[in-house]
């Protein structure tokens, strides 16, 4: 054993340095080095500016992001294979894949960064204060709080944990092994169990998401670690394209293999909320602050997602039949589940919650289809229908949950729903936007999320999976019942006792819930553009 | 080689066990650490037998990881203790159905 | 191999000890047996280096934060044996068993059974094998283990700093509280009473004992007294509970001002 | 263009009275929202007019790319049924809203939304009818249920919220097993030669026999709840019990009809085989439709569920002629859509004014009130006798179409049917007999009669519903070109004369 | 000019839709235009019939085509009217009896305040009636046909707030409509198997289809023969349509609309020569109905439900006659005819009856009205020797006729007729002697007068007709006028000579009417009517109307009523409840699925790693599998 100690301090040959392509990596650069200037501000920003500085600095850095993401897509290379080429390369040695359809999940991701941080930055409901506690570390209703109310303290930090989240998702969603995936999963998931526990109001629960979110998420992700473990035995690597060629040249039945797929697509997912693995997100979902559980529905969704595909069509590609079907039955148990339990729900964030557990199903559909685009076939492969439905489903759920910050009386947001009834008469614009994203959540005509779940269906039918398709429109009926029910609750029913009260929303938050309801219809008027786009991105490079 | 994975495959389940039935918090973490270091032991095992470093290097990478998870870990569980006076995971149910 | 089959079985039984292991500490210290028993069974598979971090980091000292806030609170702090949730252990045992024997099932059938070995690998030494790929495939993923740090440091600070935002009272200031409180109450103005030195025991939370033989309730620091936990069903009740009646008898009033305070002031 | 600009001017009107100032009595909003459905209703005749009866097939084209990723075009074209279905729709909606005029004289506030709803209503309606791109066609179809969902359940009486979502989630469960047929016809058509949804690419695809039926049971089941076809009708009594009498109207007549003209132009044309397969059953479907319905009308003692199971027994009918396929019972059928949405929104409407004297829609809360408004109880009774397809009506002439289409294809399906006509007499003679007359009791004879405006609104129903009873060829001579390629489409096309001297047919098992 | 026939139908109509739309101030003379929209239909027939006497035997016969009424598929009917010998004599009857009620109806009706209406629904029901007629095509005749059912529908629940009119409206409305259910299949019928529902095309071809079609067609025509003109088994409406004003008990009843079902039969003729069957059973319709009548008329108290029973059973001797084929059809029409005269004088005869006695109508209450009112008994006791067939009345030639016929067709048919006639003898006899003779029976307060000129004046012109009608019987004219219609009738020699036969009716008559007299007339009728208790069975029978509405009550009403009942509660239990049931089922599983969520992060994570295992589980059996 102490022999080998030697070879510990042994000298060896220079190392070179490894050949990055900062274009590429622009966008992960920019909104890494957003966060490091989040943290210089936080020192030498006074108290007083502190909170409007790192707004500004976090939405102006996620739409720089934004403008990066395009330089950077209009770069890519042109790889011709298949039916449409694919974009990208593969870059830093190996380690993340800057191609279509990462950047343009990056994109996304600073699309929702940017609102949710808007969201954060409202601060017109606490008497000038943002809905984040002011000092976490005093227990909830004690003296140091409200001395710290008084004092006027605000953690200004959940800017900069947003965006290292934010960072972290964008890693996430191009990494192109294992190792890199884990620790983009570590950095997207720390400032979220962070985030989760410091709300202002009701934080007792607010921790108890934190907690929760935080065992269960260290849980799961120890699944994905021995996952990756595995397919590091199977394949000798972790980078996805090597696992790819030993995939395809196993020759016995691979079951180390398999064991390797089952726990990597635990641990994944779990971040996106599919039944069995979902059971963290309704009580996360309603204990987090509501800005927070906006940006967790929309952005860690939708990187996951990507993530799911890139490992599953890239590294695991090769065995997709082995895949498939449990994935079929893990997306019809998603949707199930999520839409039969949202009925019986009374609090309008745990609802949204088991909603989001729904709509993850029905992206599995359009995944588990995995149809790639043949030469002739579907003009819409699984990669651009889940690309397409995780845009709209973020937008939509960010601005379901800012208007949920809106709806408050003395006690702050009030998400029992019995306590939304009459919205409708109260404040017909909020009710109405509300109304808007329940119905494109349902999936109805002229709205994104009925050309998502359009663009998913079929993808899954092109893949076969047409039994999944028909099992998923009757889903989608149940769930409307729901949707529906808030809108009945608004607009059908008489307010009780003293109803909602509407706070006057900020500016931030108006424009977020402008922008997310216009976004919704203009997705499902005319959806040709940005489906275009998801198609154009085609699909992922090896 | 067999007996190392498989040694790994039991410390991971038993890590697994140990959170499905510790109350305390701060134990139920440490089963999760558990896991993770069986899976350490998986990468180096596996490394040993492909002859390359990386699985060694993701292990490292493990340990930088999990010592970020426990600070923010302990760190939420500190702060539910001076909430509740308690580090109970079963305490924790007011989120529920 | 001799090696491995000296630690496995100490390994598994200490892994069990996590199980059942009534106390906390004990738990820790199975833990710490684990460990160190890992970083063996590295050296003995060509890691020396992640022999070292095993010991030096995870040992050294991700394991004593963990003994650090088993400290913090309540070391006492046991597990009952009653179980909760019902059919939990059961179901725990039966997944667990099944899970583990199906892994390790699976991967017994399937690891090949050609070692390459890492002399190859380790010709340069492990130490520079390890940094060659970190800074050239994992360059990206070390980078980003930065963010994780950073991460791990605000998040730490968000949660458990408490910033100061009055200047600490002096000697004096407390002085003459404590005078004005035995003018207006009676309160007694001396330091309080230490807890357990005249008893048979010494912990801090076992009351000292009056000459009499009674306990002295006052002397236990109000941290270590449980807080009283009621029926708390539903989150807003619960919540509106604790915001109206106040912090719990231990929360002392204005911990800001009392230095004297046992709680872990981060200053 | 013109399509598409017919669908614009009421949405645009829709959104013009949705963002009107609200004003105290709600008049602004009523005279716009009649103004623009008069004007799309003259728009509509100008179409009539650049219609070229002789040439036959879908005029008045237009094709614009909407979702290049898709090979979604904004295709609008009519036939002669979309057109007459167009036409019924622009002629209904003036009425509709004349007649609605006062419907939220005691809510003035929000006479906007209701007139705006109303008028949007329209707009899709058109849109459907004029649909080319199954697309297009399943977006507006699903679209139209947000304004009716809003007008029963925010504008409507009694368990409106309940009414309103059951409708809402029966229909959308339709519709969406309707999608999972469009995705895979989309699937379909790519897979052979490019994505299209437009009708003349999609009725050529090639399909084993399971997956036409599979594809034909999802268009199928959808229109069948829209129509509603028992049994999936139940949701239509509870709207209708809740909904205003307008907004009844709108979705009886007009809205409905979406059901029997997708079979029609959908389930038929693209589905040929499949419809074969099905016809069948669904015939005697539309049988017992036709009586379960009139049997319930009997037996109902709300009046505005009493008319909409009237309506289900009718659309028995329509869909009895649809699947007969022969050129009679179909060219029937369309002209069945037609006349039964006057004659249903003729009988809301009155139906309507009643409950809106009395306050009630219970049919025993009435009685005499012939002897107070002799123009109201005629008025109803000329409804109920187009309702039970009196000749000299214009329902009959449809009605007597479907039947002797259907008979030359099953004698014992068309003599079933008929039965219908003997119930309707019941169920319409029962009503007017407890509502209109015998004594007055207390709280009918303070009645008023119809004021002259409600007579105005009521006038171009009744003027049509006996216009079209005794000419009604210039709506057949649309009507018929259209449904012979149909026709042909499906099947060996109409069946023979019956030979003379045969013997082999089933002969007459019907002196019973 | 006889392409005006349009016409005919056009101006009734055309009164009726201005009755119907002008207001109030039309109230005043009204009837007046209503009166003069009949009389002028009745002028242009007659002059039509001159301009038809006028022709060729061969070319009487003008149809002409208004255009297209429907051209769908292969369905083509045009609005045509046939203007021929047949029709021409009904357009005469229709308007010109027509013409009469409408003169008496306006001193009838000058007291009710909706009287402008009234008139409205006479002409309407003479448009439609002269549309039934002179229909070329079976649809237009359908037309005209159920045109008729929705006047009489108005007329007969004219007075509204009596529940019982509106009940016994209804109740016509619904039966014609079973009626009408066969008219209808027999229309589709032609279509199915001559492409063509125009009655000459059907009656050429009828030919050329297997007898069974023509049995079947038969049968159909038959059935909604007997929903309109009362016969068995559909006959259960006529009476209570007695609820109306009686001019239109008259009108409807009596003259026109019942009759609808011989002329369906007689147009038809060429599709009942086609088929014996067929016509066995309208023989057996028309002598059940004339015996059944018969029966009912001999024991109500009411005159004119007595009336309508005679109607039946009247109808029921032309039914008869129509079944007999070509020897018949002639003595049907020519039997329609006089009855329609001497019915119509006595329905208006009862009509003044009931003016003079303030609207009652129980003939008990009757009695000695001879010299109250003179000319209505005069009128009356015309319109009685016609309808006993009295040597000499049109009634005495037209019935005759019928049972000679009868007779040559099978005895046993002749000897019910013959039966028939004994039996209508002894009602109408009882009727005369309870209303017109005998002592007063009247309740107080009743002081019965004679009805203005205005009402008497059709009685007497009916009169006059129902007397010499008859002449129309000379020389068989009235065979051969119709034989362009309904083809050359051969007769068959009866199994006695004819002199034989008459003098055997005339005995059976006389037999009747002594007994009436025995009953009636030698003996006071009760002032009120004996229990059902003390009645014998045939009286109990009588008065329930044979229990026809029993009948109906049993074997279709309650059933219905019961599956309707049924259904109802079904619709709301099974069927939607299989909606809304599965609907509470989702719920309930909802709140069965939200339990595993215990708020415990440990069963979370027990999730977890079940979840875990059950993937890995799944991966391995779908590859290894």
């Amino acid at each position: 054993m102490i022999g080998v100690l030697p070879s510990v301090a042994a000298a060896g040959p220079d190392i070179p340095a490894v050949d990055l392509d900062y274009r590429q990596l622009s966008p992960l650069i920019a909104m890494g080095a957003v966060a490091m200037i989040g943290l210089i501000v936080e020192v030498v920003v006074p108290r007083r500016v502190r909170f409007g500085t790192q707004a500004v600095v976090a939405v102006l850095g996620s739409i720089i992001t934004l403008g990066l993401t395009v330089w950077v897509y209009l770069g890519l290379d042109e790889i011709e294979e298949g039916r449409w080429p694919a974009l990208g390369s593969t870059g830093a040695d190996g380690a993340v894949t800057v191609d279509g359809p990462g950047v343009l999940t990056w994109a996304m991701l600073a699309i929702f960064g940017a609102l949710a941080f808007l969201l954060f930055a409202e601060r017109s409901f606490h008497g000038g204060l943002s809905d984040f506690t002011g000092r976490a570390a005093d227990a909830p209703g004690s003296p140091g709080e409200a001395e710290a109310t008084k004092a006027r303290l605000e953690h200004t930090e959940v800017f900069p944990l947003g965006t290292f989240a934010l960072v972290g998702m964008m890693l996430f969603a191009v990494s192109n092994d294992l190792i890199t995936m884990f620790v983009a999963l570590e950095v997207l998931s720390l400032p979220l169990y962070v985030l989760c526990g410091v709300a202002r109001r009701r934080r007792l629960i607010s921790q108890e998401a934190s907690l929760k979110y935080f065992l269960l998420g260290a849980f799961a992700s120890a699944f994905f670690l021995y996952g990756a473990a595995l397919a590091y035995g199977f394949a000798g690597s972790v980078n996805f394209t090597e696992i790819d060629t030993a995939v395809s040249a196993r020759g016995d039945s691979g079951v180390m293999l398999l064991a390797a797929i089952g726990l990597i697509l635990v641990g994944l997912l779990f971040k996106v909320g599919a039944v069995p693995f979902h059971s963290w997100t309704p009580d996360v979902y309603q204990g987090a602050p509501t800005a927070v559980t906006g940006f967790m529905a929309a952005a860690t969704k939708a990187a996951a997602f990507v993530a799911m595909l890139r490992v599953l069509f890239v590294a695991f590609g090769g065995s997709s039949w082995d895949w498939r079907p449990i994935l079929w039955v893990i997306a019809v148990v998603t949707m199930l589940l999520g839409s039969v339990v949202a009925i019986s729900q009374t609090d309008v964030k745990r609802m949204l919650a088991y909603s989001s557990v729904a709509h993850a199903g029905f992206i599995l559909v359009g995944l588990s289809g995995a149809y790639l685009g043949e030469t002739d076939g579907l003009a819409i492969s699984s990669i651009s229908a889940v690309l397409f439905y995780l845009l709209v489903y973020g937008i939509g759920s960010i601005g379901a949950f800012a208007i949920v910050t809106v709806v408050r009386d003395s006690a702050g947001e009030t998400t029992h729903l019995s306590k939304w009834a009459g919205l409708g008469k109260e404040s017909p614009w909020l009710a109405g936007a509300f109304a808007v994203l329940m119905l494109s959540f349902a999936g109805i005509p002229l709205t994104g999320g009925f050309i998502g779940k359009w663009a998913v269906f079929s993808a899954a039918w092109a893949g076969d999976a047409w039994l999944l398709v028909v099992i998923g429109a009757l889903c989608s009926a149940i769930a409307a019942y729901f949707y529906v029910r808030v809108i009945v609750l608004m607009f059908f029913t008489d307010p009780v006792g003293d109803g909602p009260t509407v706070a006057v929303a900020g500016v931030a938050t108006t424009v977020v819930i402008a922008l997310t309801v216009i976004a919704t219809i203009v997705l499902g008027v005319v959806p040709g553009p940005m489906l275009d786009l998801a198609q154009h991105a085609g699909v992922f490079v090896r | 080689m067999t007996e190392y994975i498989t040694l790994s495959t039991l410390l991971f389940s038993i890590g697994a066990v140990g959170v499905l039935v510790r109350r305390n918090a701060i134990i139920v973490f440490m089963c999760v650490e558990l896991m993770l270091n069986a899976t350490n032991l998986a990468f180096v095992s596996f490394a040993r037998q492909h002859g390359n470093l990386d699985g060694q290097v993701a292990a490292f990478f493990v340990m930088v990881v999990a010592a970020a998870e426990v600070t923010i870990g302990l760190a939420i569980i500190v702060s539910i203790y001076r909430t509740r006076r308690t580090t109970s995971v079963d305490d924790a149910n007011l989120l529920k159905a | 191999m001799t090696a491995f089959w000296t630690l496995a079985p100490v390994m598994v039984l200490a892994a069990m000890g996590l199980i059942f292991a009534r106390k906390a500490v004990h738990a820790a210290l199975c833990l710490a047996v684990v460990m160190i028993s890992l970083a063996m069974l590295y050296a003995a598979q060509d890691a020396p280096f992640l022999f070292a971090v095993q010991i030096i980091v995870y040992t050294g000292a991700i394991m004593m934060l963990f003994l650090f806030v088993l400290m913090l609170v309540g070391v006492e702090a046991r597990d009952s044996v009653v179980e909760t949730i019902k059919g939990q252990r059961a179901a725990a045992a039966v997944v667990g068993i099944a899970f583990a024997v199906l892994l390790s099932t699976v991967v017994a059938q399937s690891v090949s059974l050609a070692v390459v070995g890492l002399d190859g690998a380790n010709a340069d030494g492990n130490v520079h094998g390890l940094a060659t790929l970190l800074f050239s495939r994992y360059v990206l993923a070390f980078e980003f283990t930065a963010a994780l740090m950073i991460v791990a440091v605000i998040g730490a600070m968000v949660l458990a700093h408490r910033e100061r935002l009055v200047p600490p009272p002096t000697q004096a200031d407390l002085q003459a509280r404590r005078m004005r409180d035995y003018a207006e109450s009676g309160k007694h103005p001396g330091n309080p009473p230490t807890p357990g030195v005249f008893a048979r025991h010494n912990a801090v939370d076992t009351p000292a004992l009056l000459p009499d033989g009674t306990p002295l309730p006052e002397s236990v620091p109000g941290t270590l007294t449980p807080r009283p936990q009621g029926g708390t069903e539903d989150a807003d009740r619960a919540v509106a509970q604790i915001e109206a009646t106040g912090p719990g008898p231990d929360e002392r009033p204005a911990t800001t001002e009392n230095p004297e305070t046992t709680e872990g002031d981060d200053q | 263009m013109m399509l598409s600009l017919l669908i614009a001017v009421p949405l645009l009107g829709a959104l013009v009275v949705a963002l009107l100032p609200r004003s105290e009595d709600g008049r602004t909003a009523r005279y716009v929202a009649v103004g623009v459905s008069i004007l799309t209703l003259v728009m509509s005749l100008l179409l009539l007019r650049e219609f070229d009866l002789e040439v036959g097939g879908y005029q008045l084209t237009e094709q614009h790319e909407w979702i290049g990723a898709f090979g979604v075009h904004w295709a609008l074209g009519v036939n002669g049924i979309g057109l007459t279905m167009i036409f019924l729709t622009t002629v209904l909606t003036p009425i509709v809203l004349a007649a609605s005029w006062n419907d939220k004289a005691d809510d003035p506030g929000r006479t906007n939304a209701y007139f705006a709803w109303l008028l949007a209503l329209e707009a899709l309606a058109i849109g459907v009818f004029a649909a080319t791109d199954v697309f297009v066609f399943y977006v507006l179809f699903e679209a139209t249920l947000i304004p009716l969902y809003f007008l029963i359940g925010g504008h409507g009486t009694g368990r409106r919220s309940y009414a309103a979502v059951k409708f809402l989630i029966y229909n959308l469960l339709g519709g969406l097993l309707m999608l999972a047929s469009i995705v895979g016809l989309y699937v379909l058509s790519t897979q052979q030669g490019g994505p299209s949804f437009l009708r003349a690419d999609l009725a050529g695809l090639d399909m084993s026999a399971t997956t036409e039926r599979l594809l034909f049971l999802g268009f199928f089941i959808a229109f069948a709840i829209k129509a509603p076809m028992w049994p999936l009708h139940t949701w239509l009594p509870d709207a209708a019990a809740s909904a205003t009498p307008g907004t009844n109207v709108m979705m009886v007549s007009v809205i409905d009809k979406l059901g029997t003209f997708g079979m029609i132009i959908w389930c038929l044309e693209l589905f040929p085989s499949a419809s074969e397969w099905a016809a069948p059953v669904v015939l005697v479907l539309a049988v017992v439709s036709i009586l379960y319905g009139a049997l319930l009308a009997i037996g109902q003692a709300d009046l505005r569920r009493l008319v909409a199971m009237t309506s289900v027994s009718h659309f028995g009918f329509i869909i009895l002629g649809v699947f007969a396929f022969t050129s009679t019972s179909m060219a029937g059928s369309v002209l069945y859509m037609f006349n039964h949405g006057l004659t249903t929104a003729l009988l809301f409407l009155v139906v309507g004014m009643m409950i809106a004297r009395r306050g009630s829609g219970l049919i025993a809360d009435y009685g005499g009130v012939q002897k107070v408004a002799p123009v109201l109880s005629g008025v109803l009774l000329l409804a109920g006798l187009a309702s039970l397809s009196l000749p000299g009506l214009a329902p009959f002439v449809s009605e007597f179409l479907v039947l002797v289409g259907t008979f030359s294809r099953s004698i014992p399906l068309a003599a079933a049917a008929t039965v219908g006509m003997v119930l309707a007499a019941v169920y319409i003679l029962l009503m007017f007999q407890r509502t209109m007359t015998g004594p007055l009791n207390e709280r009918t004879s303070t009645f008023r009669d119809l004021s002259p405006r409600e007579v105005g609104a009521l006038a171009p129903a009744i003027v049509l519903i006996i216009g079209l009873g005794f000419v009604p060829q210039p709506l057949l001579s649309v009507i018929d070109p259209a449904v012979d390629p149909v026709i042909a489409t499906v099947g060996e096309g109409d069946p023979p004369q019956r030979a003379p001297l045969d013997l082999t047919q089933q002969t007459e098992g019907d002196h019973e | 000019m006889l392409d005006l026939s349009w016409l005919l139908i056009a101006i009734p109509l055309a009164g009726a839709a201005l009755l119907l739309t002008w207001g109030k101030e039309s109230d005043a003379f009204g009837h007046l235009i209503a009166t003069a929209c009949s009389a002028a239909s009745f002028v242009l027939g007659a002059i039509m019939f001159v301009e038809l006497l006028g022709r060729d035997a061969g070319d009487r016969s003008v149809t002409t085509s208004l255009g297209t009424w429907i051209d769908a598929g292969h369905f083509h009917v045009d609005f045509a009217f046939t203007f021929d010998t047949l029709s021409s004599l009904f357009v005469l009857l229709i308007t010109g009896v027509g013409t009469l009620i409408h003169v008496y109806s306006i001193g009838y009706m000058a007291h009710d305040e909706r009287r402008r209406r009234f008139f409205a629904y006479l002409n309407l029901f003479i448009a439609a009636m002269l549309c039934l007629v002179l229909a070329a095509d079976y649809l237009v005749l359908f037309l005209g046909w159920e045109g008729v059912g929705l006047a009489s529908y108005l007329l007969i629940g004219f007075w509204q707030h009596k529940p019982s009119a509106a009940a016994a409206a209804k109740k016509a409305f619904v039966i014609n409509r079973v009626g009408d259910l066969g008219m209808a299949l027999a229309i589709m019928t032609c279509f199915a198997w001559f492409g063509t529902s125009s009655i000459a095309v059907v009656n050429d071809q009828i030919d050329t289809v297997s007898g069974t079609v023509a049995t079947a067609l038969g049968l159909l025509l038959l059935w909604g023969a007997c929903g309109k003109s009362a016969q068995f088994p559909l006959q259960a409406w006529l009476l209570d349509a007695m609820e109306g004003p009686t001019p239109v008990s008259a009108l409807i009843h009596a003259a026109t609309m019942v009759t609808a079902g011989v002329y369906l039969v007689v147009r038809s003729h060429d599709v009942f020569d086609a088929s014996p069957t067929a016509r066995g059973f309208v023989i057996a319709v028309g002598l059940i109905t004339l015996l059944a009548g018969a029966w009912i008329g001999c024991t109500k108290d009411d005159i004119k439900k007595s009336l309508a029973g005679s109607t039946m059973s009247q109808i029921g001797y032309m039914m008869l006659a129509a079944g007999l084929g070509p020897a018949g059809y002639a003595f049907a029409i020519f039997h329609l005819l006089t009855h329609g005269f001497f019915k119509a004088n006595m329905f208006l005869g009862a009509g003044s009856v009931m003016h003079g006695m303030n609207d009652d109508v129980d003939m008990r209450r009757y009695g000695a009205l001879r010299s109250a009112m003179p000319i209505t008994f005069y009128t009356f006791g015309i319109g009685y020797l016609a309808i006993i067939g009295f040597p000499g009345t049109s009634g005495f030639f037209s019935k005759d006729k019928i049972i000679e016929a009868a007779l040559a067709h099978n005895v046993w048919v002749g000897i019910g007729a013959l039966v028939g006639a004994g039996v209508t003898a002894f009602y109408m006899t009882r009727m005369m002697l309870m209303t017109f003779f005998g002592e007063k029976r009247w309740r107080e307060q009743v002081h019965p007068h004679e009805s203005p000129s205005v009402m008497t004046t059709p009685l007497i012109v009916l009169a006059a007709l129902s007397l010499f009608a008859g002449v129309m019987a000379l020389g068989s004219w009235i065979e051969e006028w119709l034989e362009p219609a309904t083809g050359h009738a051969v007769h068959h020699d009866p199994p006695l000579p004819i002199i034989v036969i008459t003098l055997i009716v005339l005995l059976v008559v006389a037999a009747g009417v002594a007994l009436a007299w025995l009953a009636y007339g030698r003996q006071q009728p009760a002032a009120e009517a004996p229990a059902d208790s003390e009645v014998s069975f045939f009286t109990r029978a009588g008065r329930a109307e044979l229990y026809g509405n029993a009948i109906n009550d049993a074997l279709v009403v309650r059933p219905v009523t019961h599956l309707t009942r049924a259904l109802v509660w079904g619709d709301g239990k099974i069927i939607d409840g299989l909606v809304t049931g599965s609907a509470d089922r989702i719920g309930e599983i909802s709140g069965e699925l939200r339990k595993p969520q215990t708020g415990f992060v440990r069963s979370y994570a027990l999730m977890v790693l079940g979840g875990a295992l059950v993937v890995l589980l799944g991966l391995l059996a779908v590859t290894l599998a």
